[in-house]
């Protein structure tokens, strides 16, 4: 196409250089990739999907059918944009690449935001609707978001030559934007699309913050940011999408949509040397009166319609442009490259074809709304057979339609309705009243002609006629699928693909929806279209994640002792969200190594560890005791303050929920501890329970797992340690007991000490304010050098408690779990708590349940491995349970384990069998507690 | 994503709750007296219709209160909250 | 040459569109997948031939063309595994038996482990898999990266890959073609596909099933099987008991189209990512469940994200691909994660529900045991521990704790 | 004997580092925080207000006096706040007020505290937390926990342009890292134009 020097909103003095396909190309500041390349001639992008035809560019919108590049270089290559969005500018990269991207290979350097933003109303589109819309709202007081995907606001008033009250359109728009602008509760949003439309008004958009220039003038600013909005009411104006026509050839390059030719003049001083145009309504006459007045020569308007008498026809007529009436395009003509050099047009009553030169045909089918918005919160529309298109049938709460999106098409129309929706908008928020607003604008709009019901050129040939061109789906194509039986267009598009392309079949979907009405002779208003989904534009993986990336993606929880760890080239392991040490290796060591030092130093001489990650619970109030009663399988209401219990929770369904030791603070407060992972979950739990089942108790619920810092010291020698670390406890035995707790103050701060053993051996578990934590462990570590005391992590802490057949929740429990199949038998007290009816069920009470075991392996057994009753089995083999914890022990010099075994406690002393993949490994079923069977050691 | 009305602390976006299912299902006062059968219905039978329903929400990352919300399980429509101990005429 | 021979879909014709006849010896209610395979073993293994699918919309607008189409059967629990892993041997032969091309590519399904518990867990379903007749393997990290190149393994990643199942006969299959080829079968063997046509009532006389009330009018059914998915719960209804089941949005998206990058399926049960790069070259992803009830067929976009921001940690490079279409299906939940296939209260009433998250890739094996009860009025082996009355006994299948995701 | 450790030391450069003409970001590391449970309606409500020398708010609202405030957490919880190292003398005065009708718990070392101030801090906050902090909606005076992504935060408007956010230790970092990058994102944009 030809530059005219004076037209279009670019900037004819400042050009930009760029690259297209390897070759440097030139384009003037406000030309988008789309614009630029046809400047520079070129008319074939590419070829297509399926049939490697030639295409071209098709409008000036987001919903061509082709317009699609690779565009960037390196890790910021980005398939599949949208060459009318992307921006000509200097450095720009781009590549044809029409239907398949192709992706990165590496992490994306460019950044991703998201922003939260609140408002009364969010208006989608900046046309006439939509300013006058987001005007009328703001100066009722309303706070206002308005959006638009284009660079500049004005929508279709940019691509047309249009007045509104005696003014050009586009400037009226600079007017109002420079209204908004002065409100300080409006925000205007250029360069940003509305792409997602939620429940109460969710709403999301995508603005492309620094998209459009090079990457090394972005300066750590944002490619694009999502805005995550939450508006009380949505103004959808959004305008109207242009349909095609079917008829052979119409996918050649130079095959145009009316108003992108028009677009292209407007907005880009863009012409083609000779046009036709084929329509089948009054909208594409704009197109020849606005061409020739550009000094373009426009052979003829070929219209469908026996007798275009509408007041654009008339002023057509009265340029000179010879209107066919009652005719069609029935094929097209290539040159050598396959771009367009001429129509074929044939009078619908017959007669021969005449073939008319131009190297644009700008094409009209008719005008869609464009109501994705709508849809996405199940808005629904109806077929009006008047206007020839979708309309809204009814609306969401919430959300309106204005302008042409609602199926009004004319400007000053489009302005007065946005006007009145800007109106009731404002008022459904609390901001003036609809009725007393502002007056309305006038709409004078010059009446047109009825619109004909046309979409395939009788007698065109079927096979190279198309009706979804980036899919590649022609007239026989939907034949075939319509002869195969289906009558339904949602099979149509899944067999055909119709409407599934890059740009969703926006040009196309509801050509092949009246074909198919054609042919089951059904209403059309009967067989509809293929829905639409969100996003309303696709939207990159990245805008979705955002920051959310590297640590960002999800906290890392950490104790205040974790610097300590780090420092002392602890391997951490992830439990929840939280870091917790796994082991200490020193130099040379490796896991196995490591673990069978920290756990001989604990069984004989002293251990520590960081337990700051248990969950703690404060609960307080006269009936705590009762509500615990209430929760746990056993009885907490008769602990002594200054005494701690272990107890055990159940779901409803009688499976072990959680863990953990009570400790009785006073006659009214209990702190009950839970696992690392249990934590909230235990809270939210008993809070359910407490504020929905029982408010009648007197009980309060903190959290206070954070307030906490734990150390246990644990060994033989731990009494030693202790005692260095607080010369006025009295540690002895006979005065501070196991499950006993004090307060006291250790390495100078003041603590809690209770005796609470999860290894069996002597144990002393402080716990400071978590901002001491740090402080108190750097005070053990020096007052347990003497000992040697060796801070372990959580591997050792596994094998320790497995050597005394304490269970892990989540290791020998999958919520298939009772407290009775894990032997806790003695824990069930003969009382009412959540769950217990549960363990009465008939499944509860058979004999083969699995239950909890020790298990003496030949060689260390993965966890997980399988069990089975017999060395010699075929595949499939009943499996009799499985290892849930497995590791070599210091103490008993070989390897064990537990495991959930079939009637496991009846078999003690039997054999049975793992069956590896290098081989089955005999497996003897012993009590669980294999260490310190007599309880002696946890006194010291 | 929902906006949910906290009664004590106002409208606040989805991922600040929890969702707790059908509201006014009570744990049985006497479980024991319960059938296999009439157990399992309190376990695992909840209301799964579709219109208006009455649930439970808890506003884990604000106040820490559950409540109940009336929702349109066909629509999303949020007709309103209430308190536990209210009944759903009292959704707001 | 005629362009649409490239198209997948080739079959000259599908299926009919008959109006429903009075009575049938057994109508099946719902034609998603399941309903559709119930309709076709019931005829070719049973040789009924006067059945009908009844369809309130178009056959497969359920969740069958919402889903991502993984397909393995590499459960924790016996009953689950030989149920999938009937399933799976049959789409081993079905392009075949079918006569239709349902891309079923068998590239291998990895679930990735990022934690301790995760590998215990992971080798746990590893073993019974073996055990069970199941293919199953574990690769440590540096297997998973030979196997699967793009995914980053890297050490220090927030949630690093510390291993994966691998099953090498899972895969997906082109759900869309799977509806078309299901549909063309059932009608060639004489099943009516009564399309548009909802079940409003269910007749019941005496505790025995007699027909149907239906937006096409009353239909007269011997025997019934409800087939309804997320619906399921507003039928039995209408039959006057209940099925335990919640129905959740479970929301799934794809991506634009790309040379392919990713040759098998990925699912991380930590961060909450499942995807795969269908034949034309969309990468499909699945979110995760929408946590309230809905008939909405739609979830909140922040589920997605979440989603997407996962996705990021698993393939930073996906960072320009973008999400083209979004949507949600009704999904059928069970309290154990596990299917209720079976008889009910109701004689002659039979129901397939609850496969949740994850039963398109037991649709031929559903089908199989479905049209067996329905056949013969008693479960076939397969489900029979798939009863309604299992939350009763306890006797539940829980793949909620072991089983990774469940798609 | 060694001493406390402030949960954010570790990020103390980073967390100066990101103060840009839009806002800047300081750790507040010891803040007094005592936590109260009680019934307003019940006897002990006039008692606390009596003993801290304010009412207690509220939802949503502030309410100070004489150095101490009190946030409302929900409708039988607040948290008082003070200078640091005043936690044992709050603790006292409210359990003698409180007795047996609610819970008194001290939470200081449970949350730590970080400033957000200047003009655009409302948009910092914006880059992480959906609250709706606009004037109309949320000013000096009033509180709020919600979100910071995936971590609670206790948010208070202390005066036109500066929030305290109160944090759980574990969650500090990740809340820092948050408001630290969406600083570093709004510093550019503001070098942009
Ligand atoms: C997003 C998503 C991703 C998924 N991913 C996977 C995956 O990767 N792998 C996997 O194995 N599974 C997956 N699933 C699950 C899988 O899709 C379903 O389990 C499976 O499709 C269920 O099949 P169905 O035939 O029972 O249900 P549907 O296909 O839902 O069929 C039920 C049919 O019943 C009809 N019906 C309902 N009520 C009536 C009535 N009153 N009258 C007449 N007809 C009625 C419905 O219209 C529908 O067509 C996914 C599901 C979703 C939503
Ligand atoms: N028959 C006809 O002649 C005919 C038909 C249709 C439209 N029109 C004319 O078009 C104009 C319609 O005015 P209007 O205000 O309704 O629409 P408009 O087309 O002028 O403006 C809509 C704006 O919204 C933008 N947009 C679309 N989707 C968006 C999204 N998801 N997010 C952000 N922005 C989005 C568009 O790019 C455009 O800039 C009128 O001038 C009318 O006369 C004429
Ligand atoms: C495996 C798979 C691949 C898909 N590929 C595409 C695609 O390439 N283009 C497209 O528009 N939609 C694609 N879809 C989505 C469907 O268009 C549609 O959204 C989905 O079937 C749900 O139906 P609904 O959106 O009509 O409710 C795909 C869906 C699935 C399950
Ligand atoms: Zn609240």
């Amino acid at each position: 196409m030809r530059r005219l020097p004076d037209r279009g909103r670019v900037d004819h003095d400042q050009r930009v250089a760029f690259s297209w396909d390897g070759r440097a190309v030139e384009g003037l500041r406000g030309d988008t990739l789309a614009s630029a390349l046809l400047a520079s001639g070129v008319l074939v992008l590419g070829s297509s999907v399926l049939m490697s035809r030639p295409r071209g560019i098709v409008g000036d919108g987001v919903t061509d059918p082709h317009a699609f590049a690779q565009v960037g270089a390196g890790d910021r290559t980005e398939p599949l944009m949208r060459m009318h969005e992307v921006e000509a500018h200097d450095g720009l990269v781009a590549e044809s690449r029409l239907h398949q991207g192709i992706l990165p290979t590496g992490p994306d350097p460019d950044r991703f935001e998201k922003r939260h933003a609140h408002a009364d109303v969010v208006v989608a589109g900046a046309g006439p609707a939509g300013l006058a819309a987001a005007l009328a709202a703001a100066e009722q007081g309303a706070r206002v978001i308005l959006a638009d995907d284009h660079p500049q606001l004005g929508g279709s008033l940019l691509g047309e030559e249009l007045l509104l009250d005696d003014r050009p359109a586009h400037e009226w728009a600079r007017h109002v934007e420079d209204a908004l602008r002065a409100h300080p509760d409006v925000l205007v949003l250029p360069r940003t699309t509305v792409v997602n439309v939620g429940d109460q008004g969710a709403v999301a958009l995508v603005e492309r913050v620094s998209e459009h220039v090079a990457p090394e003038h972005r300066h750590g600013r944002a490619l694009r940011r999502l805005w995550q909005v939450r508006t009380r009411e949505l103004v959808v104006a959004t305008g109207a999408t242009e349909r095609s026509l079917v008829f052979a050839d119409n996918d050649r390059p130079g095959v145009m949509l009316a108003g992108g030719v028009r677009g292209l003049l407007h907005r880009y001083g863009l012409v083609p040397e000779r046009c036709v145009v084929f329509t089948a309504n009054d909208s594409a006459y704009r197109t020849a009166i606005d061409l020739v007045g550009a000094g373009v020569e426009v052979p003829c308007v070929v219209d469908v319609r026996p007798d275009p008498t509408g007041p654009l026809a008339e002023r057509a007529r009265a340029l000179g442009i010879a209107v066919r009436a009652a005719s069609a395009v029935i094929g097209t003509d290539g040159d050598a490259e396959g771009a367009l050099a001429g129509v074929r047009v044939v009078a619908l009553d017959g007669g021969a074809e005449e073939v008319v030169a131009c190297d644009v045909l700008a094409v009209s089918g008719g005008w869609d709304p464009l109501m994705d918005l709508h849809h996405h919160v199940g808005g629904r529309a109806r077929w009006d057979a008047e206007r020839l298109c979708f309309v809204p049938d009814g609306t969401v709460p919430g959300v309106h339609l204005a302008g042409s999106a609602a199926g009004v098409f004319g400007t000053e129309a489009c302005r007065r309705d946005g006007h009145l929706v800007g109106l009731v908008a404002a008022e459904a928020t609390g901001h003036g009243s609809a009725a007393d607003g502002p007056d309305a604008p006038a709409a004078r709009d010059a009446a047109e002609a009825p619109p004909a019901d046309f979409v395939v050129t009788p007698g065109t040939d079927p096979v190279h006629a198309f009706v979804d061109q980036h899919r590649d789906v022609t007239i026989a194509g939907v034949e075939r699928a319509l002869g195969s039986g289906i009558r339904h267009v949602e099979h149509l598009k899944r067999y055909t693909l119709v409407g599934t392309g890059t740009e969703q079949g926006r040009t196309a979907k509801v050509n092949a929806g009246r074909m198919a009405a054609d042919r089951f002779a059904l209403p059309f208003a009967e067989v509809g279209v293929s829905n639409a989904r969100p996003p309303a534009q696709p939207v990159t993986f990245g805008a979705l994640a955002g920051r959310a990336l590297g640590e960002r993606f999800d906290p890392v929880r950490t104790t205040s002792i974790h610097p300590w760890h780090v420092a002392h080239g602890a391997v951490f392991e992830d439990v929840g969200q939280w870091k917790r040490p796994w082991y200490f290796p020193q130099a040379g060591e490796d896991m196995d190594a490591a673990v069978l030092r920290e756990c001989r130093a604990v069984r004989e001489g002293v251990g520590m560890m960081d337990a700051s990650t248990l969950g703690k619970i404060d609960v307080k109030g006269a009936d705590a005791g009762e509500f615990l009663d209430r929760l746990y399988t056993g009885v907490m209401s008769t602990l002594k303050p200054g005494r701690a219990r272990y107890g055990v929770m159940c779901k409803a369904d009688g499976m072990v929920m959680d863990d953990g030791v009570v400790l009785r603070l006073a006659e009214d407060r209990f702190l009950a501890t839970t696992t690392t992972g249990g934590a909230a979950g235990v809270l939210d739990w008993m809070e359910d329970f407490l504020q929905t089942e029982w408010p009648d108790l007197d009980v309060w619920l903190t959290s206070v797992t954070e307030q906490w810092a734990t150390v246990a010291i644990v060994g033989p020698k731990a009494r030693e340690v202790m005692a260095a670390l607080a010369p006025q406890l009295d540690v002895r035995q006979d005065a501070f007991k196991f499950m006993q707790l004090e307060e006291a103050v250790v390495a100078g701060i003041e603590a809690r000490v209770a005796r609470i053993s999860f290894s069996g051996e002597l144990a002393f578990e402080i716990s400071v304010p978590m901002t001491w934590g740090l402080a108190l462990w750097e005070a053990v570590f020096a007052a347990g050098q003497p000992f040697g005391i060796t801070p372990y992590g959580t591997e050792s802490m596994h094998v320790l408690r497995a050597e005394k057949g304490y269970f892990i929740v989540g290791q020998e429990t999958d919520g298939t779990v009772t407290p009775l199949d894990l032997g806790l038998d003695w824990m069930v007290a003969d009382k009412e708590f959540v769950g217990r009816r549960s363990l009465r069920r008939s499944d509860m009470l058979r004999d083969d349940r699995k239950q909890l075991v020790g298990i003496l392996p030949a060689e260390r057994l993965p966890e997980g491995a399988q069990l089975v009753d017999d060395a010699d089995f075929e595949i499939p083999v009943p499996m009799i349970g499985h290892v849930t914890s497995s590791y070599d022990s210091a103490a008993l010099g070989r390897p064990f384990g537990l495991a959930l075994v079939r009637r496991g406690r009846d078999r003690i002393g039997e054999t049975i069998y793992a069956p590896l993949q290098h081989g089955t490994v005999a497996v003897e079923i012993v009590d669980p507690v294999l260490f310190d069977q007599e309880g002696a050691r946890r006194d010291g | 994503m929902f906006q949910i009305r906290c009664p004590y602390c106002g409208p606040r976006d989805e991922p600040e709750f929890k969702y707790g299912g059908q509201a006014h299902v009570a744990y049985p006062a006497d479980p024991e007296a319960l059938s296999d059968e009439e157990w399992a219905r309190f376990l695992f039978f909840r209301d799964n219709s579709k219109g208006r329903y009455a649930e439970r929400w808890n506003h884990a990352a604000g106040c820490r209160r559950w409540f109940n919300v009336v929702r349109d399980t066909g629509t999303h429509e949020l007709v309103g909250s209430y308190r536990v101990g209210e009944q759903p005429e009292a959704a707001r | 040459m005629d362009p649409n021979e490239h198209a997948l879909h080739n079959a000259p014709f599908l299926w009919r569109s008959p109006e429903p006849k009075a009575s049938y010896e057994a109508v099946v209610v719902g034609g998603g997948l399941h309903g559709l395979a119930t309709a076709y073993y019931l005829a070719k293994n049973h040789g009924m031939t006067d059945i009908a699918v009844v369809e309130r919309g178009w056959i497969g607008n359920g969740n069958a063309v919402r889903n991502t189409t993984i397909i393995r059967s590499n459960y924790l629990w016996d009953e689950s595994a030989a149920m999938y892993e009937h399933a799976l041997k049959l789409w081993e032969g079905w392009t075949d038996e079918l006569d239709y091309e349902i891309l079923f590519s068998q590239r291998g399904v990895l679930n990735l482990a990022h934690n301790l518990h995760d590998v215990r867990e992971s080798v746990r379903r590893v073993e019974a898999n073996r055990l069970n007749g199941v293919d199953a393997e574990w690769l440590d990290a540096d297997q998973v990266r030979e196997f699967c190149p793009i995914i980053d393994v890297s050490p220090d990643a927030r949630y690093p890959v510390m291993g994966a199942t691998l099953q090498r006969r899972a895969g997906i299959a082109r759900h869309d073609a799977v509806i078309f080829a299901l549909g063309r079968a059932c009608d060639a063997l004489g099943v009516d596909i009564i399309q548009g046509c909802e079940v409003t009532g269910i007749d019941v006389v005496d505790g025995r099933v007699t027909g149907l009330q239906t937006s096409k009018g009353r239909i007269g059914a011997g025997r019934v099987g409800l087939v309804a998915a997320g619906r399921t719960s507003l039928l039995t209804a209408m039959a006057g008991f209940d099925v335990p089941i919640q129905s959740h949005p479970l929301q799934a998206l794809v991506s634009e189209v790309y040379e392919q990058v990713l040759n098998c399926v990925v699912m991380s049960n930590a961060v909450h990512v499942y995807v795969s790069q269908a034949h034309k070259g969309e990468l499909v992803m699945g979110a995760g469940i929408d946590a309230f009830n809905s008939y909405a067929q739609r979830g909140g976009l922040h589920v997605i994200e979440e989603q997407m921001a996962a996705g990021m940690q698993l393939f930073p490079h996906f960072s320009r691909a973008r999400v083209l279409r979004t949507w949600g299906g009704i999904v059928d939940v069970c309290p154990d994660a596990s299917p209720i296939v079976g008889l009910t209260p109701v004689e002659n009433l039979y129901v397939n529900c609850g496969w949740g998250t994850g039963g398109f890739k037991a649709t031929p094996g559903s089908g199989w045991v479905m049209a067996h009860t329905i056949a013969t009025g008693e479960p076939h082996e397969l489900n029979r521990p798939f009863s309604l009355t299992r939350f009763e006994t306890g006797e539940l299948i829980d793949e909620h704790g072991a089983a990774a995701v469940a798609h | 004997m060694a001493d406390r450790t402030a949960p954010l030391a570790a990020m103390e450069d980073r967390i100066a580092a990101a103060a840009f003409p839009g806002a800047a970001l300081a750790a507040v590391p010891f803040v007094a925080q005592v936590g109260i449970r009680l019934d307003p309606a019940g006897p002990a409500a006039a008692r606390v207000a009596e003993a801290l020398g304010l009412p207690l708010p509220e939802a949503n609202r502030v309410s100070a006096s004489g150095g101490r405030r009190a946030l409302w957490l929900g409708p039988d919880e607040w948290l008082v706040v003070a200078a640091d190292g005043e936690e044992r003398a709050l603790v006292g005065i409210l359990e003698d007020a409180i007795g047996a009708d609610g819970a008194v718990v001290d939470l200081s070392a449970n949350r730590t505290g970080l400033e957000l101030s200047g003009p655009l801090s409302r948009d910092v906050l914006a880059t992480c937390c959906s609250l709706d902090l606009h004037p109309r909606a949320f000013g000096p005076g009033r509180c709020a926990q919600t979100l910071v992504q995936k971590a609670g935060v206790l948010i208070e408007q202390r005066d036109a342009d500066t929030f305290l956010l109160l944090v759980r230790p574990s969650f500090a970092a990740y809340v820092a890292e948050w408001l630290v990058d969406g600083m570093a994102g709004l510093a550019a944009d503001l070098a942009a134009v």
